[in-house]
């Protein structure tokens, strides 16, 4: 089920802005990437390259090949729909869709693609994802509720859980945790250990710790100056980075030293 | 810094006006602008003008004084927000008012709803008029006639406009035919509604036997092009403030383009498009000139909208008043015109209420953040 | 503790169960086109939309521009009056852009001030209703308007026009004279007012409503005041849609017919707005129509080509205006 | 669902006994003068002939005759008559006679004023174009007392009221001033009212009526049936003052010149305006009925004499006339209006 | 200029929801006080209530007293107006106005209330505050681009800048971190370290290392379960809470023990 991603001379634009260059990486398949780097050095930009949402936004294309188990996703006739069904996603911000019950947020990859399932089928995926996204106990006798009254935290979470529920072969999550309690951000590390047993599993992250405890393996990405566009800098083994990168910046960026 | 100064770091109660300050001044304005008036000559619209512009400086003015100058603008802009609102309540209530005045007498006829004009004549309207006899003939089939047109208009448009729309909003890339398209769309919606009959009867005159061209759905045709324009441009910007985040969130979970626009997009915009759609409606539905042209006068209940005149509640209202059935007695028909105005505008505030329920059931939960 | 539990039985299930039907079954190709028929078909869909409007837009231009030109072109003699054709649509264009322009300065503060009130100033459980009643003014017919224009509001206004002549009539529009029974521009300019108010008020009521929490939120947190959060956040966020109301409302108003028709004494170009006199093209189609043929009729389609033309200029500026903002809105 | 009521048509204008009993469908459109006579025909006509149904389309003069030469209502009805251009295009649908034109309803226009208890006022030609030019603006003008002698005029001013829209009204009433008083009234007859002497004015015979009637002081000039609230004008014919008056109407309307020119049964007639004839009334508006002088099949041609020849019998006037107020043709008028619809033959 | 902050017995409701119950805390001028707890313990709602931004949510009340420096901000006859322009805040989710440049969303707050200044003035402001807020060298060179184009880190900074440009006398930030590389993190965390000569600090986060680097004392919310309200467990000097809580789930929490 799992796939692995392979990022060749990556280039990534906005208008005609470079936004990241020359990207190339491995990732293999059930590992777990981090992707750590100062802000604006294009993590978020790269990372929905992933899963071909970065050409929802106008003018936004791509340059170079991104290989899904070698196949390009960036090829011509591939679906891009199918990527993301394959290439799930987690954003930064909370965005659960407002018109929705807290229990049809989570099934909306099902319901969104008029996926009809029975009652019990329905009430299981929901459980299961919830509780795969620690968020369950909270929402339990609520899931009726429209899925914009939960605090911060709880949508973040409910968010996950949608993800989740369709299971896709890789996830990408940007910076899930960011508005997690610690409690919720250890089920999510948790829940990220396991799920990459069976998933790939690519992770953007401000919290160095985090990175170390989850990931597999690291990638810092960085940027020269504003208006530069943003590159890899260091991609290895998450205990080789942490403890002794091979280029300056990345030590210096890990240690605090950096800017 | 000495900007920052100027922020108010004063107490937070220091200078608050009381809550009844608004209506002490209001009173106050009331009393002054009856002074002014026993000088001039009493009359109530000029007591309350006066009044009013009395009101607006010295709120002003006392806010500022006492809170501060960005709560006198505030208070100032309140009362000039609230005071639309009022005014605008003051042709309604007057439209109303004469509505009903007028339209009562007409709705209450025995028969007004159930029967049509075929049998109501000249004479049964003079010695209605003589107070000889009830007023005979009604509006069902001017009821019927604006219900079908409208309804086949809004079959045509709806899904023109509402496409259109999502074309230009999700679909084109702001490329040529997308500003072609707005470009035309802002143009119809100057159209004068009597020129969209013109070109709905020329139409249909050259596309089948003239003697048939006039029908209720030539009608349809000059008010779809009447509607299309409402329709889009208001969709447009109901769809244009849905979040990008939300569509991202569909595509993200794989769901096709075109079920994300049905599932997450028109559902979150539902409130807006249905107040557009609406507007939309009671915009033709209340629309005269074109239909004097494309569907001919019919006196007698038509069903049929692709074969024979049509009446629609508008025309009837507009003929009765303008024509009368009996020239020499006009009180029936006035009559009947303002009932069939009342009806009229009964059905549009019902279409109305059904497209608000209609909306909010789909309608985003109004909660918090 | 019981956590964790949970958690791993979560993703027992995950790895015994089988795949939930997703859209497409695991090990599809990523080119697989099947699927894209429904997207095709959609975009075809909305794409024959608008190519639908461009047609019928087409259509009424071609048909405006095939019976417009015998009168365009056509001789004074041939038109059977002093002037050119330019000459007849002159004043007429004068009285249509003038009462429109009236009817917009005024319904648009009108209006948005409504809308904001519904939006952001009356008490929540009263805003709904609120909105309904004004939306009642959308649901009354043109003739209706006519009617209560030419029989009510005209006669109340009198007093007013009187009041005007009286003592402002060295300001041309208010001079010399006014009309006793108050047809006059003024009045039709007005009624015309009401009659866009309810569009350009729901409109921006719908999209007042639509402003992002975060924003009004983010003004209130910085010390502003209720008008002060308006001004940053939410006529900004509003602006593209409040222009395109205010379109939607000109349109209205130059092209209304019967209204104006009911309402106004038409009559040949005056600058006092408060005596007899102007009409608009509409009204003049209208009232010229039944009895026209020939070239008069040309003449009178002639003349609401002519609208077409103003309607379309004044669009393409206010796309310009908004245009210009571009940079600094949407919706994200 | 409809309620009948009591009496089909009034007045006791039974309609002749249909010798046949037809069918089908008969469309006509054009003058809204005409509306009010045209119900009251198409009640009577249909009682004595239930299977045919006659619709009639009040779009205006000039929309009627555009839409008969279009071959869109198998009949117009006009106040004014076609023009040389518009009976060369008749004989395209009509065959080489082309289209004639048949008076069918007569109706004297009231010159119609709001002056509370003066119900009657003499006025000459030149004075009704002076008062309509604006010249004269109050009510006790030495120009109109001197002709009043005997009446209590208020000096309250006139306001002149006049039709909006393009009418056939207008037409008939400019054309009675600027043929009786070209002196004062020096502008060209039309269907539309001189831009250059704008005053108040209101859309339709009801419009100005309304208008008057709301307004002390006016003047206007309307189809009579509808002006009987106000006071009207006795109009100087030769040396007497005529109020207006069906019978006078109509001898206007029979004493007139035919136009000639067109079709053999052709009966357009020019109106002599400045007549002096004791007992006219010059200020009549008359209406025709224009019908081809051939149609392409039997049945309408059926439909049309039928119905075409009960409006201008003298039941079918009789009907017109108790509904909408007008002049009934003379018998005369309406004999020979029959024999012109009966000469209608199939292509 | 800076305030002291009390609650008394302060009861926060949504609707009928008793989202927060009983506050009593006494916050001095001039300190940083942390807020943690798990998520949904209603840290964003009490926070809400200090600046009077909560009652900006359909039927969400308060019962209980607020006192800022011994004045009671709900009591009757205040002006919350007043209130929020004491007491910034700074959201969890950045939220620059989109429709303004760089420049005017740190000008906002002059801009609002209609102050003017002459350009000098507004320059030295805006690069003051943006420099407070870390952003100035990424941004300085595009201060009249629409703010919106800016990363999530960027937008965070920048309504940071906002905020203090104003320089109220009380400062919240929710959270202000959540969407920051660890750079960015830091240099807030420095600038709050400066702010504090000044100014009251409140800040609620979910990062304990956070807590204990900028709080001098940090209050512990906890919620018993769904539907219950979320309540004040405990209060102290952060050394302490860190070190030797006095109540057992505060300990639990902090060391991660707990659920
Ligand atoms: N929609 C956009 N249009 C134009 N430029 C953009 C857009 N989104 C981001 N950028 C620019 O692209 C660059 C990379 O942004 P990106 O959001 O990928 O950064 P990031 O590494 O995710 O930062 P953060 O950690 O703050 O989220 C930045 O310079 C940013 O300003
Ligand atoms: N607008 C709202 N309407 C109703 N309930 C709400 C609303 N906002 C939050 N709540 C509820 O109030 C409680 C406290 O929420 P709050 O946002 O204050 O939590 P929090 O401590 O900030 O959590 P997080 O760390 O996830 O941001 C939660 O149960 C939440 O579901
Ligand atoms: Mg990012
Ligand atoms: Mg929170
Ligand atoms: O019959 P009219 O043409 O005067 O309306």
């Amino acid at each position: 089920m799992s796939k692995s991603i392979e990022a060749i001379d990556l280039d990534v634009y906005y208008g005609s802005f470079l936004a990241v260059e020359g990207v190339n990486i491995r990732i293999e398949p059930r590992t777990v990437t981090a992707f750590i780097g100062p802000s604006g050095c294009g993590k978020t930009t790269f990372l929905r390259t992933m899963n071909r949402m970065h050409e929802v936004l106008p003018n936004a294309t791509v340059k170079g090949q991104l290989l899904l188990d070698a196949e390009d996703i960036y090829a011509s006739g591939v679906d891009p729909v199918r990527v993301r069904s394959k290439v799930g996603m987690v954003f930064q911000r909370p965005n659960p869709f407002p018109t929705m019950s807290i229990r049809d947020n989570v099934l909306a990859g099902f319901r969104l693609n008029g996926i009809r399932m029975g009652k019990a089928q329905a009430d299981e995926i929901t459980e299961r994802s919830l509780k795969g996204a620690n968020l369950w106990n909270e929402v339990k006798d609520r899931l009726d509720k429209p899925g914009s009254g939960l605090s911060g935290g709880q949508q973040q979470r409910l968010c996950i859980a949608r993800t989740i529920a369709v299971q896709p072969e890789v996830i990408l999550m940007d910076e899930p945790c960011s508005a997690l309690d610690p409690i919720s951000t250890l089920a999510v590390e948790d829940l990220i250990g396991e799920l990459k047993e069976h998933y790939t599993i690519v992770i953007v992250t401000h919290n160095m710790q985090q990175a170390s405890r989850v990931s597999d393996k690291t990638a810092f990405f960085n940027i020269a100056g504003t208006g530069k566009p943003g590159k890899l800098i260091e991609f290895d083994y998450t205990d080789k980075i942490f403890s002794n990168p091979s280029v300056q910046s990345t030590e210096d960026y890990i240690t605090g030293r950096f800017g | 810094m000495s900007a920052v100064a100027t922020l108010q770091k004063s107490s937070l109660t220091a200078g608050r006006l009381p809550r009844w300050t608004p209506w002490a001044v209001g009173a106050g304005a009331l009393a002054v602008s009856a002074g002014i008036m026993s000088l001039i000559g009493f009359n109530l619209p000029g007591w309350i003008v006066i009044a009013w512009l009395l009101f607006v400086p010295s709120m002003f003015v006392a806010a500022r004084t006492v809170e501060g100058h960005q709560a006198g603008v505030d208070r100032f802009w309140t009362v000039l927000v609230c005071s639309a609102f009022v005014l605008a309540l003051l042709p309604l209530v007057s439209v109303i008012v004469t509505l009903l005045v007028n339209g009562l007498p007409g709705l209450l006829d025995p028969g007004f709803l159930a029967s049509t004009m075929q049998y109501a004549t000249s004479q049964t309207d003079q010695a209605a008029a003589a107070g000889e006899g009830p007023v005979y003939g009604g509006i069902l089939h001017a009821l019927v006639g604006s219900v079908l047109v409208t309804l086949a208009a809004t079959v045509i448009s709806v899904p023109i406009g509402l496409f259109t729309s999502i074309y230009l909003v999700e679909y084109s890339q702001d490329g040529w035919l997308s500003r072609a398209i707005t470009f035309f769309v802002d143009v119809m919606t100057g159209i004068p509604s009597i020129v969209a009959g013109l070109f709905g009867a020329a139409l249909l005159f050259s596309l089948v036997d003239p003697q048939d061209s006039l029908m209720g759905f030539t009608a349809a045709v000059a008010l779809s092009v009447l509607m299309i324009p409402v329709v889009v441009r208001s969709t447009v910007e109901m769809l244009r403030v849905v979040p990008n985040e939300l569509r991202e969130a569909s595509y993200a979970l794989g769901v096709r383009k075109w079920r994300t626009i049905v599932q997450v997009v028109i559902p979150t915009a539902i409130s807006g498009i249905a107040s557009g759609v609406t507007l939309a409606i009671a915009r033709v539905i209340g629309e005269t000139a074109p239909i004097l042209v494309t569907a001919g006068v019919a006196v007698r209940l038509n069903t049929n909208l692709f074969n024979d005149w049509m009446m629609t509640l508008p025309v009837f209202i507009f003929r009765q008043l303008q024509n009368p059935t009996s020239p020499t007695a006009v009180g029936p028909s006035i009559e009947r015109a303002w009932g069939a105005a009342l009806v009229l505008v009964l059905l549009v505030m019902a279409l109305n209420l059904a497209a608000r329920l209609i909306a909010r059931a789909f309608a985003p939960k109004q909660t918090g953040r | 503790m019981s956590q964790t539990e949970t958690r791993g039985s979560a993703v027992a299930q995950t790895t015994d169960t089988e795949q939930p039907p997703v859209d497409a079954p695991a090990g599809v190709p990523l080119d697989n086109r099947s699927g894209r028929f429904g997207d095709r078909l959609f975009s075809g869909i909305s794409l024959a939309a608008g190519i639908v409007i461009l047609v019928v837009l087409a259509g009424v231009a071609a048909f405006l521009i095939r019976d417009a030109i015998p009168a365009v072109v056509a001789s004074p003699e041939e038109l059977d009056r002093d002037t050119s054709f330019w000459g007849y649509v002159g004043p007429l264009v004068a009285g249509s852009v003038v009462a429109s322009l009236i009817a917009i300065l005024v319904a648009t503060p009108v209006g948005v001030g409504i809308a904001l009130f519904i939006s952001h100033y009356a008490p929540k459980r009263l805003a709904q209703p609120l909105g309904y009643v004004i939306d009642l003014l959308a649901a009354i017919p043109s003739v209706v308007y006519g009617a209560w224009g030419a029989l009510v509001f005209g006669a109340a206004l009198v007093p007013g026009y009187a009041w005007l002549s009286e003592h402002l009539s060295f300001i041309p529009i208010f001079g010399p004279t006014h009309s006793t029974t108050g047809r006059t521009l003024l009045t039709a300019a007005l009624v015309l007012a009401v009659m866009v108010l309810p569009i350009i008020t729901s409109l921006c009521r719908e999209l007042f409503l639509q402003t992002p929490k975060l924003h009004e939120e983010a003004a209130l947190a910085l010390g502003a005041t209720r008008w002060e959060m308006i001004k940053a956040a939410v006529f900004p966020f509003a602006r593209a849609g409040i222009v395109s109301a205010v379109m939607l409302g000109l349109g209205r108003a130059l092209g209304e017919t019967m209204a104006v028709a009911l309402v106004l004494s038409p009559g040949p170009l005056t600058a006092s707005l408060i005596s007899t006199g102007n009409s608009t093209i509409p009204a003049e189609i209208a009232l010229g129509f039944s009895e026209a043929f020939g070239i008069r009729r040309s003449e009178l389609i002639a003349a609401g080509l002519v609208l077409f033309v103003i309607t379309l200029v004044v669009n393409v500026l206010a796309r310009l205006v908004v245009a210009r903002y571009k940079d600094f809105s949407g919706a994200n | 669902a409809d309620e009948a009521p009591p009496t089909t048509n009034g007045g006791g204008a039974a309609p002749a006994p249909a010798e046949q009993q037809l069918s089908g469908t008969l469309t006509g459109g054009g003058a809204s003068s005409q509306e009010s006579a045209m119900t009251a025909w198409i009640q009577a006509y249909s009682s004595t002939q239930q299977q045919v149904t006659v619709q009639y389309n009040p779009v205006g003069s000039g929309g009627g005759r555009e839409g008969f030469l279009a071959g869109q209502y198998s009949f117009a009805g006009s106040d004014s008559v076609m023009d040389e251009e518009e009976l060369a295009q008749s004989q395209e649908i009509c065959g080489p006679e082309g289209a004639f034109h048949v008076p069918a309803y007569i109706s004297p226009i009231a010159v119609a004023f709001n002056l509370p208890g003066v119900d009657s006022i003499n006025m000459d030609a030149e004075t009704i174009a002076s008062v309509f030019k604006g010249d004269i603006t109050t009510w006790n003008d030495e120009a109109i007392a001197s002709q009043n002698e005997g009446t209590e005029l208020p000096d309250t001013p006139i306001t002149v009221v006049h039709r909006s829209d393009d009418s056939g009204t207008t037409e008939n009433f400019t054309e009675y001033l600027s043929a009786a008083a070209p002196d004062v009234w020096t502008y060209e007859a039309g269907d539309v009212w001189p831009s250059e002497e704008a005053a108040e004015n209101a859309q339709g015979t009801s419009g100005v009526v309304g208008l008057a009637s709301q307004t002390e002081g006016a003047i206007t000039y309307a189809d009579a049936s509808a002006t009987q609230e106000l006071g009207s004008v006795a109009v100087k014919v030769g040396e007497e003052y005529v109020p207006y008056s069906a019978e006078a109407a109509s001898k206007a309307v029979e004493t007139a010149e035919r136009v000639g020119g067109g079709a053999e049964q052709d009966m357009a007639v020019e109106l002599d305006r400045a007549t002096e004839e004791a007992g006219t009334y010059p200020v009549v508006l008359v209406s025709y009925h224009i019908y081809c002088t051939t149609y392409a099949d039997q049945e309408t041609v059926d439909l049309i004499k039928s119905f075409g020849e009960f409006a201008v019998s003298p039941e079918g006037q009789q009907a017109a006339s108790d509904a909408a107020g007008n002049a009934p043709l003379s018998s005369a008028l309406s004999e020979e209006a029959t024999a012109a619809i009966e000469s209608i033959t199939v292509q």
